[in-house]
């Protein structure tokens, strides 16, 4: 029981050393809590090293408000437990601005944290940004006055996307691939719904819920699409279970359209390229690289070329921290209770084309113009290929603001 | 003792036990009748401890039964043949050795004091327990070694400790597998007497090679060749018996 | 090996009882000190990290009721803490919507109650087996329960998960556990309960035979005892525990998910054992704090913290099987034998060449880091407040210097320290 | 459906074959050792980026031969100057040790090739379609992998029946204590053995990298699984090593290939009016979708109905 007693002086020397890295507070600090490490770290880092990217932007025109901006990375390991702890670090450094994106679980776990704190800590105001996390929920149920979500959700996306396929004449048979988790089954229940509203001749020829990220081997499921006899494939399959699905098919000689929200993640080109699969696989996005807006491709061009090894980028991220920092100049202040107020409501040339995208202020979600593209090739005039493959994505329809509008569930209690 | 002296406490009837197509026990009748102590020997090979094992539950047997004070305990598991009284001991020790020798003699007086897995009362103020432990551990002469991790014992400290193990929990029928294998003169004649000491009011089966002590303790002998027994005796008649000498004293006296 | 806590204290021959201040000195240091550590470490990230490790050490403790106690080596054990925390979000959310009459500080008990029905479950599934069998099935247990979770949304919520908010149910003397600080006395004082009961348990009939199944069960089954019947009962009181930790995790976080069930949480309970110390009672205590700590901390000062992990790992298994805990106890001897000032200063001897080492080694380590994966963001990096330059040699030479000839000097210096460890303690054996 | 049967049968087999080549070499060595090699899959994964990594610059055949050369040689080196130290403190410690590898490997694999998947392709001597069968393709680079499986299973019996060290290793496998009686080349024996185990891993890195994607977790997906069909095949048996793997493969692909629910086996009925409630989630669950959790269930079924595996020589 000795050993108790150097425990306890163990404890106590550790959080000795916690202390000590407390540090004076003169810069704009901004929390990013995602995975940067472990197996989410290669996603985590993308946002980590725009978010780096933007902050260089804003500092070299002076900063906002005067002070300069900085972003401190907090590894949650894609843990809601672990990104409670992160955030609650955050904070103590004095941080009232979370950038967090990866994973619906740990957005819902930091969003219900952050609220719940400044419920019980008047005038803490700390505010979760949210650019991935796009479970329907976050919106609806469970929708906070301290969370904003700037990536569109999948009830959004499913609605534009099925717009765009409706117009398809040579389309007959669809089948629905999911990864067997709440999004996954918001993905093809929405597609389902929507297409069977929009398209009562097409067939739905199967729907397939694998678990995710667990499967390594894809073509059983190949084998089953290819005996379904489907023409088209709806899928909201992210990561490498859409990389490893892609993959399989090719080798396959799949024959079909690919309808995604993620084949522009990491690892899906690659596939899609060496499964030669040109221009048959759409995404669903806020924008992509070769859309020719100038200020876009400037921009998207220099983050590119600074971080070469994944030269990746969220367009959204770009809209989010325009939009934050206009309310904070607009407010006069860096403090979200002062700035939240600017931020609803407000509208938005988006980043990639321009167009107009809006805050709504009834659930806090982004509202903005989507882009449906295809992968091939790159042509005349295109700019950007995808991860070294001589591949690009190029433009296929524009979906405008007011198309993705949907109704919200949202009860907001504001303080 | 008088009325129960001639029943067997200990009885085996037509055990056989085959590993694959390998027959080591072919059919072995034995009775141990109450208070005796009863040796086995044999050459290398003849299958004792595989007969010790059969007795004790460590293996289960092919055919044939096995009665201790008339009731079947063939197949039963250690424990249960344990708790009905029968003890071992093993020819290559086998302690707990991490455990101080203290509490390796606690836990093997536990079952039989009824504690059982009890998980509510502090194993330090059973007194039952504790006097039982001070007694074996008295008995066993390493009282003064109770602190040691029974791992760093001597050998015949360990062998001593194996017997303690043996005779803590409250068993009338002991077993004992060589008890004095690998040890000097000096530390057999200890042993011996140790046997002696806690076999006096309990039934003793040992397997012994060292005749010495076999004739010197045991008051019947059963001599176990290839797995059968082909006599069983008294010593002095098993000195004299003419089978035994020819298949087992015969070449062990050379 | 030395197992100090198997040693008995009081033989009940010739000693004396100390005094009740005496006999219970250790509990009531351990007391006080999770009561004054928020005077201390006020702040509210100290407080979480404190809660964090409060849980974490029940957790922990937990899991070396099998490991330590019972040479089991399950690599299931986070499906108990897990499914501990649906439980307790589940009556905890129907008694702040029913207003049940039950306190917060209570919810635990329904965690550990449902750990305890599962450990029954599937205990008497796995331990029906030992050894590798035992640890295959408990790995077999585990990615079936968190696989199932994801099926079964209703109790697990899917992949979010499912919150509470612990100040909805009925208010506990006045106090409703809004504040971290109150959070952080529940669990502090649920901690110092489990961490009595664990201990108490290892001092009972069951606890002592615990320990000959591990030594060796052949032999336990020889004095009595159904081996497995030991094992069902470790692996049920495990549950138990870890059930609690659960609850309190689910108190301190107001939300659990299936992967708090995972492989990943399963093996840092394993890392935290062993790294404290699977021999002795205190380990996992100093594992839990350590790598949570590290958990925490680890991951702001390097991005790649989890190579140092694996170094970690990989370093204590080779060199300090014992853990932290068994290094500590090694100086228990020479404690007894007042000989701790021979042995200091060659401890401290070896103790800097062996900074130097590791210091040198993670200037390799981070200097390859900012030039392969970091490379986008420029060859300067900042280590120990120095600048440095990872396109230029100085960085890899020096780390090479230090790293080797730290590395070298330990060696010796470390024989040196080893021969004076025995020679205490041969002189202590004497004297 | 005789489509279904018959490309499912061919997918089940192709993947079982990987699996098996994996497997093998860990059967081995736990085997014999006594250690499981948690790390085994991270040698899968170093024989993927040597492949890669020597195919970009010498060509495939090379890197075929190569690779797990090279993975074999760390791997001796791991077991001479990690785990034979380690051995002494017991086989949770070797586990340990071997859980801390994984780490450290996914960390050095990250830094010397990134995070991201890379563009490992099939080499364009095999970049065709071996055969149509049905609507779908067989890529001849898989049906290469299924042969190098089958010749690496044949030499692996030859080996084990037919040379000494085979002799010796065979004996230890079914007599695991006869190891020690081996006399003084045992350590080398060992280190033989784990380095010829986790170059057989590499092989399969080599052939699965371009057939799956190449990226530094691709270590993680798989380990566990290797573990299921050990532990299903049995101890010291490569015949139970090849069963289990097929037996996997097989039951993962036609799991999938087959949509049946609780829903459509007693839907419409009046129990199943009740079940459809109590039973909510997973009513309507798919056999499908529990596709990748039934060899663990396997592994669970088999470790208590039947210790020793399918095939195996004594029990786990």
């Amino acid at each position: 029981m000795r050993t108790l007693i150097g425990s306890s002086a163990l404890t106590l020397a550790l959080l000795g050393a916690t202390a000590l890295s407390a540090l004076a507070q003169d810069t704009l600090k901004i929390g990013y809590v995602d995975p940067l490490s472990g197996g989410g770290a290669s996603i985590g880092q993308i946002g980590m090293n725009q978010l780096n990217f933007i902050a260089d932007e804003i500092n070299a025109k002076g900063g906002v408000n005067g002070r300069k901006v900085e972003i401190v990375g907090y590894d949650n390991q894609t843990n809601p437990q672990i990104s409670l702890v992160q955030v609650q670090k955050a904070i103590d450094e004095g941080i009232q601005v979370i950038v967090q994106g990866n994973g619906s679980s740990v957005a819902v776990a930091v969003s219900d944290f952050v609220t719940k704190y400044n419920d019980r800590n008047p005038g803490a105001n700390v505010v979760h940004l949210n650019y991935a996390a796009i479970d329907p929920v976050l919106t609806n149920e469970k929708c906070s006055y301290w969370h904003f979500t700037w990536d569109a959700s999948a009830d959004i996306k499913m609605e534009a996307l099925t717009n765009f396929i409706k117009e398809k004449e040579d389309l007959k048979k669809v089948y629905l691939i999911a990864q067997d988790y709440s999004f996954g089954h918001a993905v093809a229940g929405a597609a389902k719904r929507m297409l069977t509203e929009k398209r009562p001749d097409v067939e739905i020829v199967g729907e397939e819920y694998h678990p995710l990220v667990k499967i390594t081997d894809f073509s059983p499921y190949v084998a089953k699409i290819q005996a379904s006899g489907a023409d088209t494939i709806i899928t909201g399959n992210w990561g490498q279970d859409l990389a490893l699905l892609i993959k399989a098919a090719g080798q396959a000689g799949l024959d079909v359209d690919w309808y995604t929200f993620y084949a522009g993640g990491a690892g899906a080109p690659t596939a899609i390229k060496q499964a030669g699969l040109e221009n048959r696989v759409y995404q669903i996005n806020e924008g992509i690289n070769n859309q020719g807006y100038g200020p876009a491709e400037e921009r998207a061009g220099a983050l590119m070329q600074r971080f070469s090894d994944a030269p990746i980028y969220y367009p959204r991220m770009f809209n989010m921290m325009d939009m934050v920092f206009k309310a904070m100049v607009e407010a006069g202040s860096e403090d979200p209770g002062d700035f939240v107020p600017k931020l609803e409501g407000m509208k938005l040339d988006s980043f990639a084309a321009g167009d107009e995208g809006f805050m709504r202020a009834d659930d806090h979600q982004f509202f903005q113009p989507l882009y449906i593209s295809t992968l091939g090739a790159l042509e005349e005039g295109q700019k950007f290929d995808e991860e070294h493959t001589g591949w690009g994505w190029k433009m296929a329809a524009s979906v405008p603001t007011e198309s993705t509008l949907l109704p919200t569930k949202c009860d907001m209690k504001r303080p | 003792m008088s009325a129960t002296a001639k029943t067997p406490i200990l009885e085996l009837a037509g055990l056989r036990k085959s590993f694959g197509r390998m027959e080591i026990i072919r059919g072995v009748d034995l009775a141990v009748v109450q208070g005796e102590r009863h040796a086995i020997i044999g050459p290398n090979g003849a299958g004792k401890s595989t007969l010790f094992h059969l007795v004790s539950g460590h293996l289960r047997p092919s055919a044939g039964a096995i009665r201790l004070r008339g009731e079947s305990i063939e197949g039963l598991p250690p424990q249960s043949i344990n708790r009905r009284g029968l003890s071992r001991s093993f020819q290559v020790t086998n302690i707990f050795p991490r455990l101080s020798v203290w509490e390796n003699v606690r836990c093997a007086t536990l079952w039989s004091l009824g504690h059982r897995y009890s998980f509510w009362r502090d194993v330090e103020r059973l007194d039952d327990v504790t006097r039982r432990t001070e007694e074996i551990l008295t008995e066993i002469d390493l009282i003064d070694r109770r602190r040691t991790p029974a791992g760093v014992l001597t050998y015949g400290e360990q062998r001593a400790l194996e017997i303690g193990l043996t005779i803590a929990g409250h068993a009338d029928v002991l077993l004992l597998d060589e008890p004095t294998a690998g040890m000097s003169h000096a530390e057999t004649e200890r042993v011996v007497a140790l046997i002696r000491k806690v076999s006096e009011k309990r039934t003793l089966l040992m397997i012994e090679h060292d005749m010495q002590v076999v004739f010197d303790l045991a008051d019947r002998i059963s001599v176990l060749v290839y797995g059968e027994i082909i006599a069983c005796d008294t010593p002095a008649r098993i000195k004299a018996n003419a089978a035994v000498q020819q298949a087992y004293l015969g070449t062990e006296a050379a | 090996m030395t197992d100090a806590r198997t040693l008995p204290r009081t033989d009940a021959i010739g000693g004396r009882r100390p005094g009740f201040l005496a006999r219970h000195a250790v509990w009531i240091a351990l007391a006080l000190a999770l009561l004054l550590l928020p005077y201390l470490f006020s702040s509210r990230l100290a407080l979480s990290t404190m809660s964090m490790m409060g849980t974490m050490i029940i957790f922990a403790l937990s899991y070396n009721m099998l490991l330590g106690q019972t040479g089991l080596l399950s690599f299931g054990h986070a499906v108990f803490f897990g499914l501990g925390g649906f439980f307790t979000v589940h009556v905890l959310n129907a008694a702040g919507s029913g207003d049940w009459p039950i306190p917060l500080p209570l919810f635990p008990v329904v965690g550990g109650l449902g750990g305890l029905a599962f450990g029954i479950l599937f205990g008497w599934v796995a331990t029906k087996r030992a050894g590798t069998a035992f640890a295959m099935i408990t790995l077999g247990i585990g990615e079936l329960v968190v696989s199932s979770a994801l099926i079964l949304r209703r109790f697990f919520g899917g992949e979010e998960g499912i919150t509470t908010d612990r100040t909805d149910v009925m208010s506990f003397f006045g106090y409703g556990f809004g504040p971290q600080l109150q959070v952080y006395y529940l669990i502090a004082a649920w901690c110092f309960l489990s961490i009595a009961a664990m201990y108490a348990i290892t001092r009972t009939p069951f606890g002592r035979i615990a320990n000959a199944v591990r030594d060796n069960p052949q032999r336990t089954a020889f004095i009595g005892y159904d081996t497995s019947r030991v094992r069902f009962i470790a692996f049920s009181l495990s549950g138990l525990f870890a059930g609690i930790a659960g609850g309190l995790s689910v108190v301190n976080f107001e939300i659990v998910n299936a992967a708090q069930m995972g492989a990943v949480e399963s093996g840092s309970v394993i890392l935290m054992t062993y790294i404290g110390g699977v021999g002795n009672f205190a380990g996992p205590i100093i594992g839990a704090i350590l790598v949570t700590w590290l958990q925490l901390i680890l991951s702001d000062a390097t991005q790649i913290w989890p190579l140092y992990v694996g170094l970690l790992f990989i370093g204590m298994v080779m060199f300090v099987p014992g853990g932290i805990a068994g290094l500590l106890a090694m100086q228990a001897p020479v404690m007894a034998a007042r000989k701790l000032h021979r042995v200091v200063p060659f401890y401290l001897l070896a103790l800097a060449p062996g900074i130097v080492a590791l210091v040198g080694l993670s200037v390799l380590i981070e200097t390859s880091h900012q030039f392969s994966i970091r490379a986008s963001y420029g060859p300067q990096l900042t280590l120990y407040s120095i600048p440095l330059d990872a396109t230029s040699p100085l960085p890899w030479v020096a780390g090479v210097v230090l790293a080797v000839a730290g590395g070298i000097l330990f060696m010796r210096a470390e024989r040196l320290a080893r021969d004076a460890y025995h020679a205490a303690v041969a002189q202590g054996g004497q004297g | 459906m005789l489509e279904i049967i018959f490309v499912s049968t061919l997918n089940g087999v192709l993947y079982g074959m990987l699996l098996f080549l994996m497997a093998s070499g860990l059967t081995v060595i736990f085997s014999m050792m006594g250690v499981l090699n948690l790390a085994h899959a991270s040698f899968y994964m170093l024989g993927a980026f040597f492949g890669f990594e020597i195919s970009r610059r010498l060509g495939f055949w090379p890197a075929l031969v190569l690779a797990p050369v090279v993975v074999g040689l760390i791997g001796m080196a791991v077991e001479r100057y990690g785990l034979r130290r380690v051995h002494r403190h017991g086989h949770v410690a070797e586990l340990l040790f071997t859980f801390g590898l994984t780490f450290v490997i996914k960390e050095v694999v990250e830094m010397i090739w990134g995070k991201l998947p890379v563009d490992y392709r099939v080499p364009s001597g095999l970049d065709f379609a071996a055969f149509t069968l049905f609507s779908g393709n067989y890529p001849a680079f898989k049906l290469f992998g299924l042969l190098i499986s089958v010749g690496i299973f044949i030499g692996l019996l030859m080996a084990v029946r037919h040379t000494r060290v085979g002799l010796i290793v065979q004996a230890a496998l079914s007599h695991p204590g006869m190891v020690g009686m081996l006399g003084h080349n045992v350590d080398r024996i060992f280190m033989l053995v784990f380095g010829v185990g986790v170059g057989l891993a590499a092989v399969a890195g080599v052939i699965a990298g371009p057939i799956l994607v190449t990226q530094s977790n691709m270590a993680g997906l798989l380990g566990p699984i290797l573990f299921v069909v050990v532990v299903v095949g049995g101890l010291g048996s490569l015949g139970g090593a090849l069963a289990a793997s097929l037996l996997i493969g097989l039951v993962q692909t036609f799991a999938v290939a087959f949509n049946v629910s609780l829903a459509d086996l007693f839907g419409g009925t009046a129990a199943g009016a009740i079940l459809s409630v109590w039973l909510a989630d997973i009513w309507r669950v798919t056999v499908a979708q529990i596709a990748p959790i039934l060899p663990y269930l396997l592994l669970v079924m088999i470790l208590i109905f039947r210790p020793r595996g399918l095939m195996g020589t004594r029990d786990t």
